[in-house]
C-alpha cells in the first residue's frame, strides 16, 4: 500500500484543461473588445475569435451548483470554463450563438453576467463567521447586501468611468487584501483581548508578549498561575496576540463592527499602486444586511462614478479634487481616528501649503 | 416566509433575496442534498448573525501523514449543539494555473467532495485555492488519497511556500509578457517540497502577472511578484488609432494626458511614443486595445515583500530585479528565490515575512546577501536623511599600533 | 605672493584670489586694522586646513545678567599658541524685521563692535540674527550694555524661542499676503521673556512668510511656520497675460501644463484660473508677476514642525491651521501659540522639538491638547493603517456590575 | 546705575529704517521686473519705481567693509539698505541712474552683482572651522571655491532655466537647512566617537546613553571609574552624542568629509517642498579649495542647466527623467549607501513596476 500513497504529485497540468482555440493562438492573441456586458472577444492574429461570458458567484460553492457549471460548458462550450482572480466564473466559447442561450440559463440559475470592463466586479472577501475564528464580521453575508445593492453597476445598467475594485476582509489579517482597493470593507475589533483563564497552558508567555507590537503585553500573575495583562491603553486591537494565543478573544458583539476604506490600487496604470484610506472608522454590526455599510458605500459610488475621468480610478480621482473635497462630498466626517498614529504617521501630515481655500 | 421562518434561520433567509447570488442558497441546496453539516452550519451561523459573534474556534493542527499544511483545522465552540460541525476543516487544493478547468475535471473533484467532506467549496480562496470547506479529521487521508489518485494534490498553509497563483496569461490576453501559466505550473512543481512541508520562518507567497495591470494583484498580496513589461518600444497600429479617434475617443485627453511621464502625443494624425521614457503603465494600451500593445522583447520585473498589515503595516513589493528574461526552465528566478529563501531561513525571525526581514536589515545589507547589485531603480528616490553607516574606518599609524587594528578597521554594518 | 607666504597662511591667501568676494579677506581687513584676535584667527584656521580639524572646544555658559540667552561661548583648544582667541564668544544681536538698516544704524553697530569685539560678523546667521563674531567673556556686559542703549537687543539661543525672521513682504513684495514684518516685529516684542530666558524644552523658531514662495524657507526651518495665501480668486489683468505670450511666453507648456492642479487654461486669448482647485502655489503669477497677482482675502496658513534631522530625521511643518487671518494684535496666533507651548511645556521631553512632540504623542492627540478641530487639510491623506485606537469600548450590563466600570468604560489614548 | 539697565527691549523697529518710498508704497506694490541681471524693478500703484541693486556677500564681513557699504548706501540711495535671507545685500534706490555708477563702484570693492530671478543666488552655510565646535568641514572655504567656480551663474553670464538653491552646513545638525535644497553640501564624520577619560567629570551618563538614536552607546567603566562604550557597528556618526557630551569628539582628519545632496526645495511653487536626496556619499575633505566637491557640484549644475524646463528645479528635473537617468547623466555611481536604512527606509523602496527599461 505504502508505496501506492502519492505525494507532492502538484495540480493538474493547466495545459489539459485549456480549450482548442485557446492551444492553437496560445500567446497569439491580438486584442480584444467588449462585446455586450459581461461578454468580450478576443481576437488572435490567426483571425480566430474567443468569447468569454463572465458570470457572477457568490465564491462559496456548492458542488450541486459547480455541476450546473459544468454542464453549460458542456452544453455551450465543449466543457471548457475557468474562474477568474476575483471568484467569478468563465464560460469560453467559440460559437458566437450561444451567448445569448448561456446568459439565458446563467440567468435561470441566478447568475448575472457583468463584470468586464469599466465596470464593479465581484468583491474579492474572506471567510467570516462562515468558517474563521478571528472574524470581526462575517463576510459573505456582507457582501451579498452591497451587491445586491450594487448590481447594476456589475450588469452593466448603469455604466461608470472605470473599474472600481471592492474587497472584503472580516479582520485585520486582511485575507482579502483589502488594503489596495478602490473600496475595502474591513471587520474590525475595538476591545482589547481579554485573557482567559489557564493561559499558560495554551500559549507561550514569552510569544505571546512578543506578538504585541504596542508592548501592550505584560507578564503577570493570577493567584500564583503565570499568565498576561493586558495594558488596554496601548491596544489597537490588532489581533496578533490572539493569532499566537487562543486564550486571548477580542470577538465582542458590542464593540465589533466594520470600517471603509476607499482609493487603493493594484495595477500600475496610470498611477503607482496605492494603499487604501479610511474613510468610514466605524459601524456597528448590523445583520443580515448592514444597512448602514450598504449605504456608506453606494454613497462613495456615487460620488465616485458622478465626478471622475474616463478611466480614472477612486484613488486617481480623490488625489485630483483632494481630501477634503471628498469628505465634503460624501458628507462622511473627519475625524481624530483618520489621522495615522502608527509608525510612519508623520509622513501623512500635509507639509505644505497646497490648499484649497 | 411562514415556511422560511419554520427552519428557524429567518435572518439567512433574508440574504436568498435580491439579484446577487446567494451563499445562502448555496448552503441551503447542500443541505437540501442530505448533508447534515450544511444543515447545521446554516443554523450556527444564523445564530452568529442573532450574537454578532462568530463560533469558531481557534484551528488545533490537524493534517494529512508527511505534509505539514495544506488544512486548516477548525472546531466549533457550541460542540453539543452542533456536532455535525464539530470539526469543519479546510482541504486547501492546489488549483491549475489560471484557474482552468473541464467540465469532467469539476465532476471529479464534486465526487470527492460529495462522498469525503460538506460539498461546500470556495471557487477560490484569496491565494488561489480550490478549497474544500469543512470536513471531519477522520476524513483528511481518504480525501487526499482519492485527490491524488486523481492527480489533484494539495496547496500550502503555515510556514511554507503558499500555492503560487498567475493570470489568465498568454492563454487568453494579448497582453502577457511572459508564459505566466507556464511559469506557475513550473515552479509549482519544482517547489513541491516547500510548498508541502513547512520549513521557513512564515509564509511564502508567489504571483505571476503577465503585464504591468497586474491582474493577481501580485504587487499587493506576494511576498515575490513577478510583473511581465517589456524593454523594446510599444507597437503602434496607427489606422486604428485613428479609428478610435474617429469613434469619439478624446485621445489628449484620455490618454495623452494621463501619461505618468508625459511622454505619449497625438498629433491629431499619428500618436507618437517616446519609449524611452514610457514607464510601460499599459495606460495608452489599456485605453486603445485594437491599436496599441506591447513591445516584443519582453519579460518581468520581479519585486518582494508585498504582505498585509499584520503588524508592522502593510507594504506592496519593491523592485530586485527591474527586469529579467522569464524563459524555461527560469533558472535564474530560480537561483534568486534559493537564496532568498537561504538567507531569510538563516537571519528571518519567527512569523516575519520577507519583506519586514528586508526592512529590518535594510535593502542595501539583503541586496549584499542575496548577491544583487544596487540599482537605482530599486529605490523611489535615494536616502534623504544624513545616517549613513560605513563599515570600515581609517587610523593613523600610531593608533593602530597601539591597536594592531588592521588599516582600514573593520566592523561589520548593521 | 612672495610677502602672502612671508605671512604664513598660504592656503587661506590662496582663497583670497577668484572673483567671489573673500571671507579672508575680510579677516585680513580687520587683521590690518590692528585686530590681533583675527590675525590669530587666521593662523589657527590655516592650522585647520592643514590638520583638516577644527581647534574650537565645546562652548561653556557664557551671557549677559539676567539672560540665559544670546550668547555662544567658545574657546580653542590651542590656547597658549593663541590667546587672543582663548575665548572667542559670538553675541547674536535681534537683527530688524526684514533685515532693513540705515547707514547710520550700521555704523552704531560697527563702533559698537569695534570697541568691543573682533569686528567680524556675520551678516546674518542662519536664523537671523545678527551675529557678532568673538569676544572675551569680560567684553560681554559692556558689549550689552552699549548695545541696548542704542537700541539693540539680543536674540536667541539655547532651549528659548529664537529670532524670528520675515522676508522682505509688503516692504517690496507685491505679492505679500500679510504684513509679515509688522507681525514679526511684533510677536518678538510679546515673547521677549521667552526669547532671553530659556524655559522649553528646546529651541523654538518662528519664520514668516508672506506668500506660498517661502523666500525665508519657514517651512523647512522654523517649528512655527506663518506662510502667507489667499482664500479668493487670483486677480488677472489679461491684456498683460497677452504682452507675454506676445513676447514669446508659452504660457500653456510652461505655466498650465506646470500648475499642480491643472486648473488654470490658456485659450490663447485669455488666461482663465479655477479658483476653487487652485492650490495657490504661486507658480502661475512667479511666472507672469505683470499680469497676475493674489487675491485680496489674505492671510495664511500656520504650520509647525519643522527642523533639521538630528536625531529622528527631518521634518517640514505640516499645517495645523488651514487660513487664518492676519491682523494685529494678531491674539487667535499668540493664543495658539500659547497653548502650544504650555502643552509642549508639560509633556516634551528635553531636548525634544515640538514637531518630534507632535509625532511622538501623534497628531489628532496634540490637535485635542490645544484645543484644535481636527480637518483634512491637516493631511496628505487619512490613515492607511487599521491600527485605529479607542479611548473607550462597551460592556455588558453583568460585566459592569462586576467591575463596576463605567459604561462606556474609558481609558486615556496614547 | 542698575535701575539704568536696560533689557528685553527687543529689536529696532524697522519701520525707522525703511526708505521713504517704501513707506508711501508699503502693501501697494503692483509689479516686479528684472532690468539686468542683480537688478530689478519694483513698481508701486502709485507708479513709484524702487530699484534693487543686489550684491554678493562673504556673509562673514568685517566692520571695515561693512562701513563701506553703508557709504554706498549713503552715496546712492539715501543710507537705505537691507540684506538678504541668503546674506546678499541689497541697495534701495529710486534713481535709475545710480545703478551703474553703484555696481561699478561694487565691483572694484570686490561685490559682483546678481543672484536675482533664473540664477544661482549666494550659498547659505555655517561656521566650520572658523567657529563651530562641531564641524566636519569647513564652511566659508568651501563656499569660496565653488561659488568662484560657478560665479557666472549668479552674474548672468550663463543664463539657467530657473532658480538654483545651494546650501552648505558642516555637520549634520544642519544649521545650514541643507535637508531642502536643489544642492547641498553636507560635512560629515564618519569615525565613531572616541571616548575621552573622565567623561564622567563633564557628563551625565544617563543622557549620554539616551542621546544615541541607535542604542549604540552602553554604560560601561573603566579601572573603576564609570564611563560609556561605543558599539560601532551601531554608530552612523549623527553627533548627537558629542552635543550633549564634549567627552565623545567624533572629529577626525581621516575620516571626515563631505557629501553631496541634490533635489531639494523649500517654495509650494509647482511641486510641494521636497527633501535633498544623497548624489554623492562622501569626497575627502581637500583644502584649501576642494577640487572634487567643486567639480561634482559643478558637473550637476551643468546636467540640470542642460536638461531642465524653464522654472523647473533640481528636484522637478529629476523626478520628471527618474533617478536612474540621473545618475547615468552625471556619471554618479549609485551605492548601497544610496539606499535609506532608516526610520522610513521601507518608504523610499520602489513599490511599482513604472520602469523606464
Ligand atoms: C480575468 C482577469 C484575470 C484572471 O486571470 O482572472 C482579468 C482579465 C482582464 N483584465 Fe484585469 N483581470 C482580472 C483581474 C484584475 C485585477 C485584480 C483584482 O481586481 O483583484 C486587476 C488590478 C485591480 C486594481 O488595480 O486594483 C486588474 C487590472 C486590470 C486593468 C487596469 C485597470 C486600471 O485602470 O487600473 C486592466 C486594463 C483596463 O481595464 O483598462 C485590466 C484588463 C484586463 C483585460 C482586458 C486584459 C485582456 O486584454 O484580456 C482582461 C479582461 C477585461 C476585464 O475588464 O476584466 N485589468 N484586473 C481578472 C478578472 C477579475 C474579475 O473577475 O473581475
Ligand atoms: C482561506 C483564506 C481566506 C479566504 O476566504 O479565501 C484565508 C484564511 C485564513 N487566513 Fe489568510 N487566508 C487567505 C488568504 C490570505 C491573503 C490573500 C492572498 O494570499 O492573496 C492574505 C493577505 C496577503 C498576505 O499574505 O499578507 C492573508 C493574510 C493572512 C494573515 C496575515 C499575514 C501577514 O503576514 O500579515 C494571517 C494571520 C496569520 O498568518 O497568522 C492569515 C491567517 C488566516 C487563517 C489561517 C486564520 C488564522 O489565523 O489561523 C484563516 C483561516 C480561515 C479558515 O478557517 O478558513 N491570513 N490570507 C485565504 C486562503 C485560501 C487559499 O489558500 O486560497
Ligand atoms: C550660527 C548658526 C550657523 C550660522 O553660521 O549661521 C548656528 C550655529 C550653531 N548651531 Fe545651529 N546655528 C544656526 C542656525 C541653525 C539652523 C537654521 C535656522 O535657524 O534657520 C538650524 C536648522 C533648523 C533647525 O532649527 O532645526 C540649526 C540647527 C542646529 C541644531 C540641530 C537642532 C535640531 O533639532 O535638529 C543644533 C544642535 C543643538 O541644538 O544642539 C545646532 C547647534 C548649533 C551650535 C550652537 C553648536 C552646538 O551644538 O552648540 C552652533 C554654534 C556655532 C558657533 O560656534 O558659532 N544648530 N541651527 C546659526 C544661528 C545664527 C543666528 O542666530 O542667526
Ligand atoms: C530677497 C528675498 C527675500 C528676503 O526677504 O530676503 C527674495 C525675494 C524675492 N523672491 Fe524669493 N527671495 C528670497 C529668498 C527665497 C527663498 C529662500 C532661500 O533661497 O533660502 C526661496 C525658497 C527657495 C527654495 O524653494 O528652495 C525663494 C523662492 C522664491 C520663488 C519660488 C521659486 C521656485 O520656482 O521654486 C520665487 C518666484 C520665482 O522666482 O519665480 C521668488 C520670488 C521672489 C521675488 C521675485 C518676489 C518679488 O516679487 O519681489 C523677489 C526677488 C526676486 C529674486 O529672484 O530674488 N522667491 N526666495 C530673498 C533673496 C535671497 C537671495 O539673496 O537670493
Ligand atoms: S480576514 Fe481574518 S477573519 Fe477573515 S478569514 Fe482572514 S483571518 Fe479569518
Ligand atoms: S490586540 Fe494587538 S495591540 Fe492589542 S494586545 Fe493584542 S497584540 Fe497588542
Ligand atoms: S495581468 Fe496583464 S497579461 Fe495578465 S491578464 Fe491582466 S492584462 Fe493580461
Ligand atoms: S504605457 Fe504608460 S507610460 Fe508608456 S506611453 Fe503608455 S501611458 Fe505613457
Ligand atoms: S515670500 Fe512671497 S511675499 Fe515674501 S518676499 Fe517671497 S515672494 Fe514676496
Ligand atoms: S497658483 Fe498654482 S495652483 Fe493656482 S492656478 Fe496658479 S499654478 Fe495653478
Ligand atoms: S552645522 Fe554643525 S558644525 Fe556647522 S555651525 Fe552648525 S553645528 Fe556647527
Ligand atoms: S554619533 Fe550618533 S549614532 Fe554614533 S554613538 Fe553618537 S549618538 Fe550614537
Amino acid at each position: 500500500m505504502e508505496t501506492q500513497r502519492r505525494t507532492d504529485i502538484g495540480p493538474p497540468d493547466f495545459r489539459n484543461f485549456l480549450p482548442p482555440i485557446v492551444k492553437a493562438n496560445y500567446g497569439k492573441w491580438k486584442y480584444h473588445e467588449i462585446v455586450k456586458p459581461g461578454v468580450m472577444v478576443h481576437v488572435g492574429e490567426s483571425g480566430d475569435k474567443l468569447f468569454t461570458v463572465r458570470a457572477a458567484s457568490p465564491r462559496l460553492l456548492g458542488t450541486k451548483r459547480i455541476r450546473k457549471f459544468a454542464e453549460l460548458a458542456d452544453r455551450y462550450c465543449g466543457g471548457y470554463l475557468r474562474f477568474t482572480s476575483r471568484h467569478n466564473v468563465e464560460f469560453l466559447l467559440t460559437d458566437e450563438s450561444n451567448i445569448d442561450p448561456l446568459i439565458a440559463d446563467l440567468a435561470t440559475l441566478g447568475h448575472p453576467v457583468g463584470g468586464i470592463g469599466p465596470a464593479i466586479s465581484n468583491i474579492v472577501h474572506t471567510q467570516g463567521w462562515v468558517h474563521c475564528h478571528s472574524a470581526a464580521t462575517d463576510a459573505s453575508g456582507v457582501v451579498k447586501a452591497v451587491m445586491d445593492d450594487l448590481h447594476e453597476y456589475f450588469d452593466g445598467t448603469k455604466p461608470i468611468p472605470g473599474k472600481l475594485r471592492i474587497a472584503l476582509a472580516c479582520c485585520l489579517n486582511m485575507c482579502g487584501a483589502v488594503h489596495c482597493s478602490d473600496i475595502a470593507i474591513l471587520g474590525v475589533h475595538r476591545r482589547p483581548p481579554r485573557v482567559q483563564k489557564g493561559l499558560n497552558k495554551t500559549c507561550e508567555i514569552p510569544n505571546v508578549i512578543a506578538a504585541c507590537p504596542t508592548g501592550a503585553i505584560r507578564p503577570a500573575s493570577a493567584d500564583g498561575v503565570p499568565t498576561v495583562e493586558i495594558d488596554e491603553e496601548s491596544c489597537m486591537f490588532c489581533a496578533n496576540c490572539f493569532s499566537v494565543c487562543p486564550a486571548l478573544p477580542l470577538a465582542d458583539p458590542l464593540n465589533d463592527g466594520i470600517s471603509i476604506w476607499v482609493g487603493g490600487k493594484v495595477s500600475n496604470a496610470r498611477h503607482e499602486p496605492m494603499f487604501s484610506k479610511l474613510a468610514v472608522p466605524f459601524i456597528d454590526n448590523d445583520p443580515p444586511r448592514w444597512p448602514e455599510v450598504v449605504r456608506n458605500v453606494r454613497n462613495i459610488v456615487e460620488v465616485w462614478a458622478e465626478g471622475a475621468r474616463p478611466h480614472e480610478r477612486m484613488g486617481e480621482f480623490i488625489e485630483r479634487i483632494g481630501w477634503p473635497k471628498f469628505f465634503e462630498l460624501t458628507g462622511i466626517e473627519f475625524t481624530k481616528q483618520h489621522i495615522d498614529d502608527y509608525r510612519y504617521a508623520g509622513l501623512s501630515y500635509k507639509r505644505s501649503t497646497q490648499l484649497r481655500h | 416566509m411562514a415556511d422560511k421562518d419554520s427552519n428557524g434561520t429567518p435572518m439567512l433567509d433574508d440574504l436568498e433575496e435580491g439579484p446577487w447570488p446567494s451563499f445562502v442558497t448555496q448552503i441551503k441546496e447542500m443541505a437540501a442534498e442530505g448533508k447534515e453539516q450544511c444543515g447545521q452550519l446554516l443554523h450556527m451561523l444564523e445564530r452568529s448573525y442573532r450574537d454578532k459573534v462568530g463560533h469558531w474556534k481557534h484551528g488545533g493542527i490537524v493534517g494529512v501523514r508527511g505534509y505539514g499544511g495544506g488544512v486548516i483545522g477548525r472546531y466549533n465552540d457550541l460542540q453539543d449543539e452542533y456536532p455535525a460541525i464539530a470539526h469543519f476543516h479546510t482541504v486547501r487544493v492546489n488549483h491549475p494555473s489560471g484557474w482552468f478547468y473541464t467540465s469532467d475535471a469539476l465532476r471529479t473533484v464534486c465526487d470527492i467532495w460529495d462522498e469525503h467532506g460538506s460539498g461546500l467549496t470556495n471557487m477560490h480562496g484569496a491565494t488561489g485555492d480550490l478549497v474544500l470547506l469543512g470536513t471531519t479529521s477522520d476524513q483528511l487521508e481518504p480525501v487526499f488519497a482519492a485527490l491524488t489518485e486523481h492527480d489533484f494534490d494539495l496547496g500550502g498553509s503555515g510556514s511554507d511556500m503558499r500555492t503560487p497563483s498567475a493570470c489568465v496569461g498568454p492563454a487568453r490576453c494579448e497582453w502577457a509578457c511572459y508564459d505566466t501559466l507556464d511559469l506557475c505550473h513550473d515552479i509549482t512543481m519544482t517547489f513541491q517540497d516547500e510548498i508541502h512541508r513547512p520549513a521557513f520562518p512564515y509564509k511564502f507567497k508567489i504571483k505571476c502577472s503577465g503585464c504591468p495591470n497586474d491582474c493577481v494583484a501580485s504587487i499587493a498580496r506576494a511576498d515575490m511578484s513577478i510583473i511581465g513589461t517589456w524593454r523594446d518600444e510599444i507597437r503602434i497600429d496607427q489606422d486604428e488609432v485613428r479609428a478610435y479617434a474617429e469613434s469619439g475617443m478624446d485621445i489628449e485627453r484620455d490618454v495623452c494626458r494621463r501619461c505618468p511621464t508625459g511622454c505619449c502625443d497625438w498629433t491629431g494624425k499619428e500618436f507618437v511614443v517616446d519609449d524611452s521614457n514610457c514607464v510601460k503603465c499599459m495606460h495608452c494600451i489599456n485605453a486603445m486595445p485594437k491599436a496599441l500593445r506591447p513591445g516584443t522583447d519582453t519579460g518581468a520585473t520581479i519585486l518582494l515583500g508585498a504582505k498585509a498589515p499584520i503588524v508592522q503595516g502593510a507594504q506592496l513589493s519593491s523592485v530586485i530585479v527591474p527586469f529579467m528574461k522569464m524563459e524555461p526552465p527560469y533558472e535564474e528566478l530560480k537561483d534568486l528565490t534559493t537564496r532568498i529563501w537561504d538567507f531569510w531561513g538563516e537571519h528571518g525571525k519567527n512569523r516575519e515575512r520577507v519583506g519586514e526581514l528586508i526592512q529590518r536589515v535594510g535593502l542595501g545589507n539583503f541586496l549584499e546577501a542575496v548577491g544583487v547589485e544596487p540599482r537605482p531603480e530599486m529605490v523611489a528616490h535615494p536616502r534623504d536623511n544624513p545616517y549613513v553607516f560605513y563599515e570600515e574606518y581609517y587610523e593613523e599609524e600610531e593608533e593602530e599600533e597601539e591597536e594592531e587594528g588592521a588599516e582600514p578597521q573593520s566592523a561589520a554594518s548593521t
